[in-house]
């Protein structure tokens, strides 16, 4: 097994290393080379993985023993079963294909940004690898504080943009926001950590699980909830913030500032699916804490039904992708929430195809729009790229559940679970599945088809070259094809590959109302999208409605949160902290210590003569008086 | 009174000797001389103590000193020298650069 | 306690007639030196006072002590008066480790008179001291014999005798190095220090000198050096320096010196017979001649090095001060520590490969030489490549 | 008897100890100094340690204070030689201070030497020269070897020293001498 490691994680170590070191000085051409060819080297690894793994149980494997205090000893140890390795399979393969797209898209850097760009990339694959692979929490922390910081600094890549007019939100700032909310989740993931640990005495995921029953019937901790409901409520707190849910949203839209291949591979494909696997990883304490349903899934549908409004209403082509990501996130949790592990897993890998293609033809777009996002200048778009507008409509037919296409598979099994056990849950799902055939079919209507809104853009529009489309094709092949070819239909090979590590349920009987009921809605969301939006003009876009007014401002939660929370901490800090605490408490303390050192030191500089004589005199009382108290004594 | 005592005494009020002279005097050299004198007085220190003991290696000792005490006596009077032809002076409190 | 007393009272007798012997030798030293300059030079010299001038040592003697003692203004009085005696003492307490004859047989008269006191079954040493670190105690008065010069130099208050002092002083210290070496390789060989000791072991003329010649060499040219004999007289150098430190004495203080510079050559000389020429011995003639005899081959044998010491100071021209401290640090010293390294080597082939001795030394002995010679010829081939190369940029 | 001689030489130390502060002038006090260690050999020779006694006159009195003299002259002071001692502060600290530490010592001296008992028998080896040097070259030579690279550094430190930038060594000294 440590031959198929070292392939998984040494290139990328390396590629960093090189790229982060020499790169300003190295050709552009051999930075990207060098990115893609770690990562493919990588997706080899993880392509030899999965026969092992499905061969037979590989243990974990422990590499080496990362720190250990006491009776707290934690391995840096690997765990490859079969989650694991259809999670690193799913995000090299991804990203290796983003990271050859991104080698035309951002063609643009030079040598100091290409380098810095790649660097980045392969250090964030590295880090996810490194969540995925752990096995156990604290491993999987460092992975998740790793991807965490190349979010950040892949957010920020354009540090040194201005903020543009009108505009609330440039890279650094998205960066910092993104970064500032994720501490949020991460705090409660790390409190879980720590109660974990002293509940278990160990961080490990297969000692735990084992002696999860144990902690289930244990005293309560608080308000009357035992320990285990507290660690998996806390778990789930990380990854709200780390997979975007109601109320950490926020940044995901933000994140858009990156270059668009980062939005495809982090925002979109693996970073912001960490929660999902989490909670997935994590089933066993789930299942027996019953949170899930009480919690998990609840939040996952309604930041479904919340997100696709703002979708619905945004005209920014990748504001409509980001918000589009966090409802089909709220999707992936109600998944999971429902015990239906596998289902949530499935879609996550769907989303991952559907969601990277469509990102990245909206990269290719926006390369053809000379970065103009805002889609009410597009229009017609369809006859200037013909490969990206075919790939885009398999991706939207994919992500709104067009039958027979993968997102058709994985969106409705969880849709099943849902009509199962919570008939809330189900409509409001499928309303929100209906609203994102909707919303698509709106971005296409817009973008592709019509005519066009803004000649200049539309006459220098082209179609990307071939690094940027084969990337498309590949992906849009997979958008379509994966539900049928990896038997992700109830009881197919997906879910016999994953039926060791997550113990599906199955609740009341097979129907097929859901999915009827969901590919009905779907179906005239996409019709009622094109008929409404095709061929409109800017101002009839722009006319609004008392409906669409609260979700186009995206229902005013960043100016809530401002009024809530960021304000009454800048204010604290300016007046307690700084104006009180730091001028007077800490600057006193400050300047009295360094006062008291000056104020001896005046006295005692006397001392300090130049004199050797004085020296001498000094060490010689030291001895005498040194001489005396062994006397004494 | 033991011969041993007595020796030790003369150490002892050699070395104190020497002290007092390293604090009092201004002559750098007279200074270096009473460093000898403090070495004198550990020497003798030394070999009375291996008479007491009936070894040797007492008296090896005092060779290391002596050695040692030649080699300070060579550096320190060169840097005395060194000294005295940048300030033309081998008053030691005239010698304060120490306290910058 | 009686018998300390009277043991005490014979050292001082035999130290009484040696410094006696050493006084006595002195002005026949002083008119050797006038005879033999004189002769070296195709003059008379003194032959008024006495047969051939013999009287004219204590004519010169007689007025010295008549001579007012002049001190100069400015001088400091204590060491202007001290410096000659601290520079006589020494020289004369170096006799105390001589061996000057044979141990006085008990059967004879003297050894009789003294054995009643002080029985010893070999006979009464001729000696006033036997000190088991006898070479070592040599060496340390010699040392000290620079205080005289250097306290001379200082107390007269004149540049020109200061420099003298300071010349001296430097001259001392470099030349004690190649000495010490010196002599160490001979205790390497004997293995003591008693110089007694060492004597017998030359007895029956196997003399250090046929084992360790360039060592005697080293020894002789660093005791010149040591005794501030030409050609190492810069101390006094009169062209340069006036008279040196002596330059502001006069009278009984300078005669003082002239007996302490004189004092210190037959010192040396005998120093040098009992570590080289056998001391008293004769080519094993001493085993049947009695103890005075000894004794008078010991004297003829020293009168012969002070002879040679007259031939070299009128032979050679005296050396340049940097000449001076060339000769001392760039070659005797190498040269003594080379030799030192050899003889050891030598020594060890003797005890640990069951060398003989006398062969083990001479090879070392021959390979200094030899390496003496190599150096030297390559160092001119050198200098005379360099000179051309400088004269060819030229 | 010999206890007398003990307390003369030891004395004669002191007296040299003292007179070393006491003179103006460093002549003198190198002077004193020289009959200190005088005294201090005959101690050695009193102790049986002929070797060492030797020793200190050769190093001490014919190297050292040699070499101090040396300084002393080529500097040619003048008057500036003869410095005033130091004010009377310093001589009353530096005096108290040396009596506190004197009477400290000396109490520890006193007890210790009053406790001790007669010298010990091995005695009879202690002058031997042979045995000095094979305790010093068996047991110590590794310190020995120390001492001179110890000394070898000393030198080199000298040379760094006292060296004029532009200007030969010979030259300059050579005609000073």
């Amino acid at each position: 097994m440590l031959a198929p490691t070292a392939l998984l994680f040494l290139p990328l170590l390396a590629g960093v290393l090189i790229n982060g070191l020499l790169g300003a000085k190295l050709p552009k051409w051999f930075s990207a080379a060098l990115g893609c060819g770690a990562m493919g080297a990588s997706f080899l690894g993880a392509l030899i993985v999965v026969p092992l793994v499905s061969g037979g149980a590989v243990g974990d494997q422990v590499l080496w023993t990362w720190m250990a205090a006491g009776s707290f000893s934690v391995d840096v140890a690997l765990k490859y079963d079969a989650l694991s390795c259809v999670m690193a399979l799913i995000i090299t393969g991804v990203s290796f294909l983003i990271h050859i797209y991104a080698a035309g898209y951002m063609s643009h850097e030079d040598e100091r940004g290409l380098s810095r760009f790649y660097t980045y990339l392969n250090l964030f694959v590295f880090s996810m690898l490194v969540l995925v692979l752990g096995n156990n929490y604290a491993l999987m922390f460092v992975g998740w504080e790793g991807v965490g910081l190349c979010s950040y600094l892949l957010i920020g890549f354009w540090y040194d943009r201005e903020r543009k007019t009108g505009d609330s939100t440039y890279p650094s700032q998205a960066a910092k926001k993104a970064f500032i909310v994720n501490r949020i989740g991460d705090f409660g993931f790390l409190i879980a950590i720590f109660l974990m640990f002293t509940t278990f005495g160990t961080l490990q995921f297969d000692a735990i699980f084992s002696n999860a029953q144990i902690a289930e019937g244990g005293p309560a901790l608080m308000w009357g909830k035992p320990v285990l409901w507290w660690i998996t409520a806390l778990l789930f707190v990380g990854a709200i913030g780390k997979s975007a849910q109601i109320p950490l949203y926020v940044w995901l839209p933000d994140a858009m500032q990156g270059p668009t291949p980062v939005s495809a591979l982090i925002h979109a494909a693996t970073m912001v699916t960490a929660g999902v696997y989490m909670v997935a990883r994590s089933n066993v304490l789930y299942t027996l804490a019953g949170t899930g349903p009480s919690l998990v899934a609840p939040v996952g549908i309604i930041t479904a039904a919340f997100a696709a409004t703002m979708a619905l209403t945004s005209f920014d082509f990748k504001g409509v992708l980001a918000y589009s990501t966090v409802s089909q996130l709220g999707y992936m949790f109600v998944g999971v929430g429902l015990g239906a592990y596998g289902a949530g897993v499935a879609h996550l890998m769907t989303h991952a195809f559907f969601k990277g293609l469509l990102f990245l033809t909206a990269g290719s777009v926006l390369h053809a729009m000379r970065d103009v996002g805002d889609i009410r200048r597009m229009g017609g778009l369809s006859r200037k790229m013909p490969i990206t507008f075919v790939t885009f409509v398999v991706a939207a037919l994919a992500i709104a559940g067009f039958p027979f296409l993968s997102g058709f598979f994985s969106k409705d099994a969880i849709l099943l679970a849902a009509y199962q056990q919570s008939q809330w849950m189900f409509w409001l799902g499928a309303i929100a599945a209906g609203l994102t055939a909707l919303y698509m079919f709106r971005l296409l209507a817009i973008a592709f088809l019509g005519q066009s809104r803004d000649q200049k853009l539309f006459d220098a529009a082209h179609e990307s070259p071939w690094v940027m489309t084969l990337p498309l094709i590949v992906l849009a092949v997979l958008s379509a094809t994966a539900g049928a070819v990896l038997g992700l239909h109830e009881d197919g090979l997906f879910y016999r590959f994953l039926a060791d590590v997550l113990n599906a349920e199955h609740h009341g009987t097979t129907t097929m109302t859901p999915m009827f009921i969901s590919v009905a809605l779907g179906l005239a969301g996409m019709v009622v999208g094109i008929l409404i939006y095709r061929g409109k003009s800017v101002d009839q876009l722009n006319r609004g409605n008392a409906i669409s007014a609260l979700p186009r401002a995206k229902w005013y939660v960043d100016e809530a949160y401002d009024a809530a929370i960021v304000r009454p901490i800048h204010e604290a800090s300016r007046w307690v902290l700084w104006r009180f605490v730091d001028k007077w408490i800490i600057d006193g303390i400050v300047n009295a210590s360094a006062g008291a050192v000056y104020a001896v030191g005046g006295v005692l500089r006397n001392v300090q003569t130049g004199v050797v004589q004085t020296y001498a005199a000094l060490i010689l009382a030291g001895a005498v008086v040194l001489l005396f108290v062994k006397g004494l004594l | 009174m033991s011969d041993f005592a007595i020796c030790l005494a003369v150490s002892a009020a050699l070395f104190t000797l020497g002290v007092v002279g390293v604090l009092v005097k201004r002559n750098a050299i007279v200074v270096f001389m009473c460093i000898e004198l403090m070495l004198n007085a550990a020497n003798l220190a030394f070999v009375t103590f291996s008479r007491q003991h009936g070894t040797v290696d007492g008296q090896i000792f005092v060779f290391f000193v002596m050695a040692i005490a030649a080699a300070e006596v060579a550096i320190g009077l060169s840097i005395i020298v060194t000294v005295f032809r940048n300030r033309a002076s081998i008053n030691v409190d005239d010698v304060t650069m120490l306290r910058r | 306690m009686s018998t300390l007393l009277i043991q005490i009272v014979v050292a001082l007798a035999k130290a009484l007639f040696i410094i006696l012997l050493v006084l006595t030798a002195v002005p026949i030293l002083v008119w050797a030196e006038r005879r033999v300059s004189a002769w070296m030079q195709d003059r008379h010299g003194p032959n008024r006072v006495g047969p051939a001038g013999l009287l004219q040592p204590i004519a010169d003697g007689i007025k010295f002590l008549t001579k007012e003692v002049l001190i100069p203004a400015h001088v400091d009085r204590k060491l202007y008066l001290a410096a000659p005696v601290i520079l006589l003492v020494p020289s004369l307490m170096t006799g105390a480790i001589i061996p000057w004859s044979k141990p006085i047989p008990a059967d004879s008269a003297l050894g009789g008179l003294l054995s009643a006191v002080n029985w010893a079954p070999d006979g009464i040493p001729f000696q006033v001291a036997q000190i088991n670190v006898g070479v070592l105690y040599f060496f340390a008065m010699a040392s000290l014999a620079v205080y005289g010069i250097i306290l001379a130099g200082w107390a007269s208050n004149n540049k020109y005798t200061l420099l003298g002092g300071l010349r001296a002083s430097a001259q001392v210290i470099s030349y004690e190095l190649s000495l010490g070496l010196a002599i160490l390789s001979v205790l390497l060989i004997v293995g003591t220090l008693q110089l007694n000791t060492i004597v017998e072991w030359q007895a029956g003329g196997m003399w250090m000198v046929f084992a360790q010649p360039v060592t005697w060499v080293i020894f002789t040219i660093a005791a010149l050096a040591e005794t501030n004999r030409a050609p190492f007289d810069l101390a006094e150098c009169e062209q340069e320096l006036v008279g040196g430190y002596h330059t502001e004495y006069s009278g009984m203080t300078f005669a003082t010196f002239f007996l302490a510079e004189y004092a210190n050559m037959t010192m040396s000389a005998a120093l040098n017979v009992c570590l080289f020429w056998g001391g008293y011995t004769f080519f094993g003639l001493e085993q049947i001649l009695p103890w005075w005899i000894t004794f008078g081959i010991f004297l003829a044998k020293v009168a012969a090095f002070l002879f040679l010491f007259l031939l070299i100071r009128w032979t050679f021209p005296r050396f340049r001060y940097d000449q001076l401290m060339r000769l001392g640090w760039k070659m005797l010293l190498p040269l003594a520590l080379g030799n030192v390294v050899l003889t050891a080597l030598g020594l060890a082939a003797h005890e640990m490969w069951g060398v003989p001795l006398w062969p083990a030394l001479i090879v070392g002995q021959v390979a200094l030489i030899g390496g003496v010679a190599l150096v030297s010829v390559m160092r001119t081939k050198a200098e005379s490549a360099g000179s051309a190369e400088s004269q060819a940029r030229a | 008897m010999e206890t007398l001689l003990y307390l003369v030489f030891g004395l004669v130390a002191l007296v040299g100890g003292v007179l070393v502060i006491v003179n103006r002038n460093p002549v003198y006090s190198a002077l004193s100094l020289v009959l200190t260690m005088f005294a201090v050999s005959a101690l050695y020779i009193l102790q049986q340690a002929y070797f060492v006694a030797a020793v200190q006159i050769v190093v001490y009195a014919g190297a050292i204070v040699v070499l101090f003299l040396f300084v002393i002259m080529l500097l040619n002071l003048g008057d500036q030689g003869n410095l005033p001692a130091a004010s009377g502060t310093r001589r009353f600290v530096g005096a108290l201070l040396g009596v506190t530490f004197a009477g400290i010592v000396g109490a520890v001296v006193w007890e210790y030497a009053s406790t001790a008992g007669p010298a010990a028998a091995a005695a009879g080896d202690i002058d031997h020269t042979k045995s000095l040097a094979r305790v010093l070259f068996q047991n110590y030579l590794l310190p020995f070897e120390v001492v001179s690279i110890v000394l070898l550094a000393a030198l080199v430190g000298v040379l760094a020293l006292i060296r004029t930038h532009g200007r030969g060594l010979d030259s300059s000294e050579a005609d000073n001498v």
